[in-house]
């Protein structure tokens, strides 16, 4: 984020796009409701009627898949009625002239036909937003889980960029990211090309610097991403290149990961798989090792918010007996494999971090007790730098310092609806369960208000048309798979177009995701997007008998104790 | 030409010196049939409920009532139907189908409703638990009663005035029209 | 000090509708803010109290608001009706205490037109007698002596008459004379006109008459002590709570009138004892000082004294039958009126002042000499009379005030034309008080008992 | 006037939290430490979603209760000037519930009760606006949005009055322009 989360509040206006603040993050919502109470004007550009949707002064209510069409026609309207910040364009950012290109073609008229959004309501938003004193993006995972996402985050990034408006207060633009302390782990280099603080592993002085500081030996070479896991399980004929194990830790890739079948089959396949969590998992009832975590209350540390900032937590419950704190764990394991890992606290490892990464060296912790939150990039110990709330002051971060335009042509999803499967699927969330279920699952009050099987919002038309009632079972179905789930009939979805949250056991939409269409730059898989078929099942009561004994089983499995009512 | 639009009582702040002879005639005329209201303020054996509300500012004052809205927020905030359009357009509640929910109270951005007790036969109508029966009080225009509004014929100032906006704009109507005959030639 | 008439700081609006009827301009404050009355100017009159609109509400003031004014006010938990802003002080607990107190006799009268308007507080239409219902209400109550004031006001045609006809005939003493028994009146005199109080009869009002009566002569023929006698009185004013607390009013010994209530508290009382008035059967008042003439009922309205002194006056000086016993010309509405009146060869010129407010001219034409013509003057200051009084059954709506005045002036005339005596001197009883006690008009008995003096310039206030 | 819990569908984002809250209190902290499936999760409110609005629905205490009225055997009582169902009178034949014009009662069973024969007992459920505990609502407490507001008797007459101080302002507004 260019911005500091707590800006949002007085922002004059908001553009929210592809990010569902009520059901991610209800307290990054709470900001965008007192910014409406304080009277920010607020677009929505979602294909359900959100919350934010709700509130919203022009709701544009696009058909799936068509991010980039719609952002590029808001540009379109912005040049074409000479609404651009020309003295910003000209002193700040480059590929200007490029960029316009390829916006020219995406009038209103013609964004209306791919987008179904009205071309005037397209006017309206981009006339609102180049109009506003000063205006933010937020952008969810309805921009990111495509198979065209970074393009898409580039033009939003270029729309502001036109419109002047980065480096000042409550304007640029906030991926406000899925899950808790995601930024933490990328901040923290738990990712395939990069050191902590974002340091590029292919770069000699980089690998230098890591070699001299932890005294082994480095590869120069970029790790496999997350979502190539199965393919280089499963396809890879060089055994070389072939993966063999496989160490999980605080993840769920068989309830988290798209086409499940296919993970599942990838881990059979795998020779040997730790996993690390903090209750039983999908994911968990493959592995060869699993090591008891410690949850977020349990133990010390950092954590990153979408806004860079990063914030201490503190351990407020002793884990259970025998449990290890998981970088304990990581020492161990580090130590038996033969590279001596010792620290005595989380402080140390942290100090060691910073020291590594220029843009976390200034926060200490003591400056993280005394201010509570500091957002890097902070690049002194000394007292006087609190960090940065807003990004690309003076000059953008770029080795230029100029902002870079850039934008795209439309590409539809890989997997549009047909005659057999007529609906698109798309994965959401539900407030109150996170990510998969291996927390919220647990909590007692959280599964009071939602539980398995979970549901398929759809609207109630299509409902109609296959004679299903709202809280009816079906069957949701495409060529990769199936689940059985709750119909949730709602006005809140289009026509044509369904929605599941991909945490239930039973209900379980990524059974018929697909894994195979990543966004060539972030590796993200197109969850938002893919076909299905929703059946009607005849036999409810039977269908219910699958459902319980299914979870009854699964929980039996994972050695979850039955009591009360299930125990009957 | 503009729907035929009810009729209200409306008050002029400038005349109003807030002596609540209105909100007393009010509850006077309502009161006579079914609670033996009579001419003097001894044959009064319930609490004084008013349908308009006497408002005070820091400068001037005057009785809230009922401008019978012709998309009535309080009819439509209603989900009991005690809040109905009679014949005459009025916006009339019937009292006794209100439970008191307090929907229209919220939903009316003049003020106009209060809820207040309701009695019958002289005295204070009680539930179950002997909690006094409450309902919304309104504005009715004294639909059925001789004379029409109480409130514009007490009033000892004649601040107050039954707007029919029907007959009014007509006639301001014709006054632009003949003023513009008036004017052609200049 | 004596409260008698007061406004309600919590309550009161500010609307000073009340000064628009207060005839002494005695209301004062801020238009919207509390109103107060200036005690000095106050005449107790109650018109203020009659106007008030400015209610005890549970929209302005809540639900609890009622319960605490009727009990800071001393009003019984039997009254429902609603309490506004300006009232008058209310003395009905005295008079509940004393009929429980056996060791009292508790004598009960009645002004006139107390009973024009009495019924309305039970649902009767405006104007309905209930002559015979009090006297029985009376009784139930438990009052011991069921008496009238329109004994009194026959006594006071008989004093007051003779005295005009002294002053008309001798020469001693001014003229023209005023009428005194309107408290509100003789006060508003007193204060603004000391120069002139001598022209004000020296009779007292008939209530103050009916008191001293009760407590010497009443006593007597009844075998009583006058301290064991309790007087109530029952008046469509709120002034003579006042007048019958004035030092001067002490002719038996005792105070002659112990508790004054208003005919809106006589409705309380009656209510409060779970009477049902509609039931009541008409009952007589106690002889003889319950005896009365159609003279003395229209006391009750405007120009009725004026019209029962001539019925007398006209006989005692021409020693003959009157032509005509009613006299139209002195009848009326608000404002001043005058007329001649032939009494033998006599041309008597009388004016009849109703509403206070039109005095003022008649005063400042007297000092100016104006009114050297004029042998007799009544003045009232409620609108139409006592039956107009701020004691009276206040109406819920104004626009019903004209008819109420009428029905009530109407019912005064009606009952008038059914009594069998309509002239004060035929009335039998007030025969027998002169001959057995009083003697003779303007006697020595009757100066003591019956005749006042008044205070120059009593001003500063109420109770000096 | 009775006060009462009211929803903000322009705050409310949806969350249920404050259904959580309610059964929080009305369960007590026990709720976290015994068998999960040995306390009644009966939210005595619910959070509506439709194409326009999200807000949570709840009893409204109305001054004359249909649902009081309607009881039979008198288990629906005003306690501390709020709608309270006796749980334990309660015999679930659910008049209340088609009574109230706001679908604010649940009929609900109850864990750990039983009937003579054998099954659960039912009973009417809706919000008491946490009578007894003496915190107020709860929900109104954990609406992260505050988007939930007990209004009382006296923020009522205040919102009340200040409606009436501007319908008198713009009648001054017509007076003076008619006067002119």
């Amino acid at each position: 984020m260019t911005m500091g989360v707590h800006e949002i509040e007085d922002a004059k206006l908001i553009f929210n796009f592809g990010y569902n603040g009520a059901d991610s993050h209800p307290i990054v919502q709470r900001r965008i409701v007192r910014a409406k109470q304080k009277g920010a004007t607020i677009i929505c550009a979602d294909p359900r009627v959100t919350e934010c949707a709700r509130i919203a002064d022009v709701h544009m209510q696009l058909k799936g898949g068509t991010n980039i069409a719609l952002v590029n026609a808001m540009c379109n309207v912005v040049y074409n009625e000479g609404l651009v910040d020309q003295k910003f364009i000209d002193e700040k950012t480059v590929d200007y002239d490029a960029f316009v290109e390829v916006i020219k073609k995406y009038t209103p008229e013609y964004a209306e036909t791919i987008c179904h959004v009205p071309a005037e309501t397209i006017r309206k938003a981009a006339r609102m937003y180049a109009k506003a004193p000063s205006a933010m993006i937020l952008y969810g995972m309805g921009v990111c889980q495509f198979g065209q996402a970074v393009d898409v985050v580039k033009a939003l990034g270029s729309l502001a960029l036109m419109t002047g408006n980065y480096g000042k207060p409550a304007s640029g633009i906030g991926p406000v990211r899925g899950q808790n302390n995601v930024q933490g782990a990328c901040d923290m280099g738990a990712l395939p090309n990069n050191y902590p603080g974002y340091q590029n592993v292919t770069k000699p002085e980089i690998q230098e610097k890591f070699e001299k500081a932890w005294g082994v030996k480095l590869s120069n070479k970029v790790g496999v991403p997350l979502t190539h896991v199965p393919q280089r399980v499963l396809e890879e004929k060089d055994p070389k290149k072939q993966l063999h194990a496989y160490y999980i830790f605080g993840e769920d890739p068989v309830q988290s990961d798209p086409d499940a079948e296919e993970v599942r089959e990838a881990l059979e396949k795998l020779d040997f798989v730790v996993v690390q969590d903090i209750f039983m998992n999908k994911t968990a009832e493959f592995a060869d090792v699993i090591l008891p975590g410690t949850s977020w209350n349990e133990h010390d540390g950092v954590y990153s918010c979408c806004d860079r900032g990063f914030q201490r937590i503190r351990k407020v419950l002793e884990p259970p007996k025998g449990v290890k704190l998981d970088w304990e764990i990581i020492c161990e394991i580090s130590t038996a494999m033969g590279y001596k890992m010792k620290y005595k606290n989380t402080e140390e490892i942290w100090n060691e971090l910073i020291d590594l990464c220029p843009n976390f060296a200034g926060a200490t912790y003591a400056k993280l007790e005394k201010y509570g939150n500091i957002q890097w990039p902070c690049r002194s110990k000394d007292d006087s730098d609190k960090g940065t709330v807003v990004l690309h002051q003076g000059k953008f971060a770029n080795p230029d310092g100029k902002g870079k335009f850039y934008t795209a042509d439309w590409r539809p999803p890989q997997e549009l609806e047909n005659e057999e499967y007529p609906l698109s699927l798309s994965t959401v969330r539900e407030v109150g369960h996170y990510s998969v279920r291996t927390m919220t699952g647990n909590c007692r009050t959280l599964r009071n208000l939602e539980d398995e099987p979970g549901w398929i919002q759809m609207n109630p038309a299509d409902c109609e048309k296959l004679g299903i009632k709202h809280g009816d079972l079906v069957k949701v179905v495409n060529k990769r798979g199936w689940c059985i789930t709750r119909c949730n009939a709602t006005e809140r979805v289009a026509k044509g177009a369904t929605y599941m949250t991909y945490q239930w056991w039973i209900g379980c939409c990524n059974e018929l995701t697909i894994g195979s269409n990543l966004d060539p730059v972030s590796n993200t898989p197109e969850y938002k997007y893919c076909n299905c078929r929703v059946e009607k099942l005849d036999d409810q009561a039977k269908a219910w008998e699958y459902v319980n004994t299914e979870y009854k089983s699964i929980r039996e499995r994972m050695g979850i104790k039955m009591v009360g009512k299930e125990a009957v | 030409m503009t729907e035929n639009m009810s009729c209200y009582v409306l008050c002029d702040p400038n005349k109003c010196t807030g002596c609540k002879a209105c909100e007393l005639a009010c509850f006077a005329e309502h009161n006579k049939e079914n609670n033996d209201v009579a001419y003097t303020v001894g044959t009064v054996t319930i609490p004084v409920t008013p349908k308009l509300y006497l408002t005070k500012t820091e400068k001037y004052c005057m009785p809230v009532q009922c401008k019978h809205c012709e998309d009535a927020p309080c009819l439509n905030a209603c989900k009991k139907h005690a809040i109905y359009r009679d014949e005459n357009k009025q916006v009339i509640v019937d009292q006794s189908k209100c439970i008191g929910c307090k929907d229209c109270v919220m939903a009316c951005p003049f003020g106009a409703i209060s809820i207040l007790p309701v009695s019958d036969n002289g005295a204070v109508l009680l539930q179950k638990d002997k909690e006094c029966v409450k309902a919304a009080s309104k504005c009715d225009l004294c639909t059925g009663i001789e004379g029409g509004p109480a409130c514009v014929r007490v009033c000892p100032n004649e601040a107050l005035r039954l707007v029919d906006l029907n007959e009014e704009q007509l006639a301001k109507s014709i006054a632009t029209a003949n003023s513009l005959y008036d004017s052609r030639l200049s | 000090m004596m409260r008698v008439v007061e406004i309600d700081k919590n309550i009161c609006t500010g609307c000073r509708e009340c000064a628009k009827v207060c005839p002494a301009y005695a209301i004062e404050g801020e238009q919207g803010q509390p109103q107060t009355i200036n005690v000095d100017k106050c005449v107790m009159c109650g018109q203020c109290v009659q106007k008030c609109k400015s209610y005890v509400s549970i929209v302005s003031h809540g639900y609890e608001a009622y319960e605490k004014v009727k009990k800071e006010r001393g009003i019984p938990d039997s009254v429902t009706e609603p309490l506004f802003a300006a009232h008058n002080v209310t003395h009905i607990e005295e008079v509940k205490k004393a009929l429980a107190d056996p060791t009292k006799v508790v004598m009960a009268s009645a002004a006139p037109a107390v009973r024009t308007g009495l019924a309305e507080e039970f649902g009767y239409k405006l104007g309905t007698l209930s002559d015979g219902k009090m006297a029985a209400a009376f009784r139930a109550l438990g009052f011991d002596y069921i008496y009238d004031v329109n004994f009194a006001a026959d006594l006071t045609i008989m004093e007051e008459g003779s005295e005009l006809i002294e002053r008309v005939t001798t020469g001693k003493g001014k003229l023209p004379m005023f009428t005194s028994c309107c408290p509100a009146w003789v006060t508003f005199c007193e204060r603004n006109y000391p120069e002139l109080t001598d022209h004000l009869s020296s009779c007292k009002s008939p209530q103050q008459m009916q008191g001293a009566v009760q407590k010497t002569f009443g006593a007597e023929i009844n075998g009583l002590k006058k301290k064991d006698i309790f007087n109530v009185s029952v008046m469509p004013c709120t002034c003579k709570e006042y007048e019958c607390s004035r030092e001067e009013m002490k002719a038996s010994g005792e105070r002659d009138i112990d508790v004054v209530i208003t005919t809106r508290e006589l409705a309380w009382l009656i209510k409060d004892a779970g009477i049902d008035f509609k039931k009541l059967k008409d009952e007589k008042y106690d002889n003889p000082l319950g005896d009365f003439t159609g003279a003395a009922e229209i006391f009750g309205v405007t120009g009725g004294v004026m019209e029962a002194a001539l019925r007398t006056g006209y006989e005692l000086i021409t020693k003959k039958s009157i032509p005509a016993v009613e006299i139209p010309a002195v009848r009326g509405g608000e404002g001043f009126r005058s007329a001649d009146i032939k009494v033998g060869d006599l041309t008597l010129r009388v004016g009849v002042v109703s509403g206070l407010k039109h005095v003022v001219q008649v005063m400042e034409d007297l000092k100016a000499g104006k009114m050297k013509d004029y042998h007799f003057i009544e003045v009232m200051t409620c609108p139409v009379g006592c039956v107009s009084g701020g004691g009276q059954p206040k109406l819920l709506m104004d626009t019903d005030k004209e008819l109420a005045y009428k029905n009530r002036t109407g019912i005064t005339y009606k009952m008038d034309e059914s009594l069998p005596q309509r002239k004060s001197h035929d009335n039998p009883s007030i025969k027998k008080i002169y001959k057995d006690y009083l003697k003779a008009p303007l006697g020595e008995k009757s100066h003591h008992l019956l005749h006042t003096h008044y205070v120059k310039g009593r001003a500063k206030t109420i109770n000096d | 006037m009775r006060q009462f819990v009211k929803g903000n569908p322009d705050l409310c984002i949806g969350c249920r939290t404050c259904m959580i809250g309610c059964v929080v209190e009305h369960e007590g902290r026990r709720i976290f430490e015994i068998d999960p499936d040995g306390y009644d999760f009966n939210p005595k409110l619910h959070v509506v979603k439709t194409a326009k609005v999200s807000v949570p629905v709840q009893c409204k205490h109305c001054e004359n209760p249909a649902c009081m009225a309607a009881c039979p055997v008198g288990c629906i009582k005003v306690i501390n000037d709020a709608v309270v169902i006796d749980q334990k009178e309660c015999i679930g034949c659910k008049s209340c519930m088609q009574a109230c014009p706001f679908g604010v009662i649940d009929v609900i069973s109850q864990v750990g009760t039983s009937q003579s024969d054998g099954s659960k007992r039912v009973v009417a459920n809706k919000c008491d606006l946490c009578v007894g505990t003496g915190n107020g609502p709860a929900c109104v407490r954990v609406c992260p949005t505050e988007a939930l507001k007990l209004v009382s008797e006296e923020a009522m007459q205040e919102s009340v009055q200040k409606k009436r101080v501007a319908t008198a302002e713009a009648a001054k507004a017509i007076a003076d322009a008619m006067a002119d």
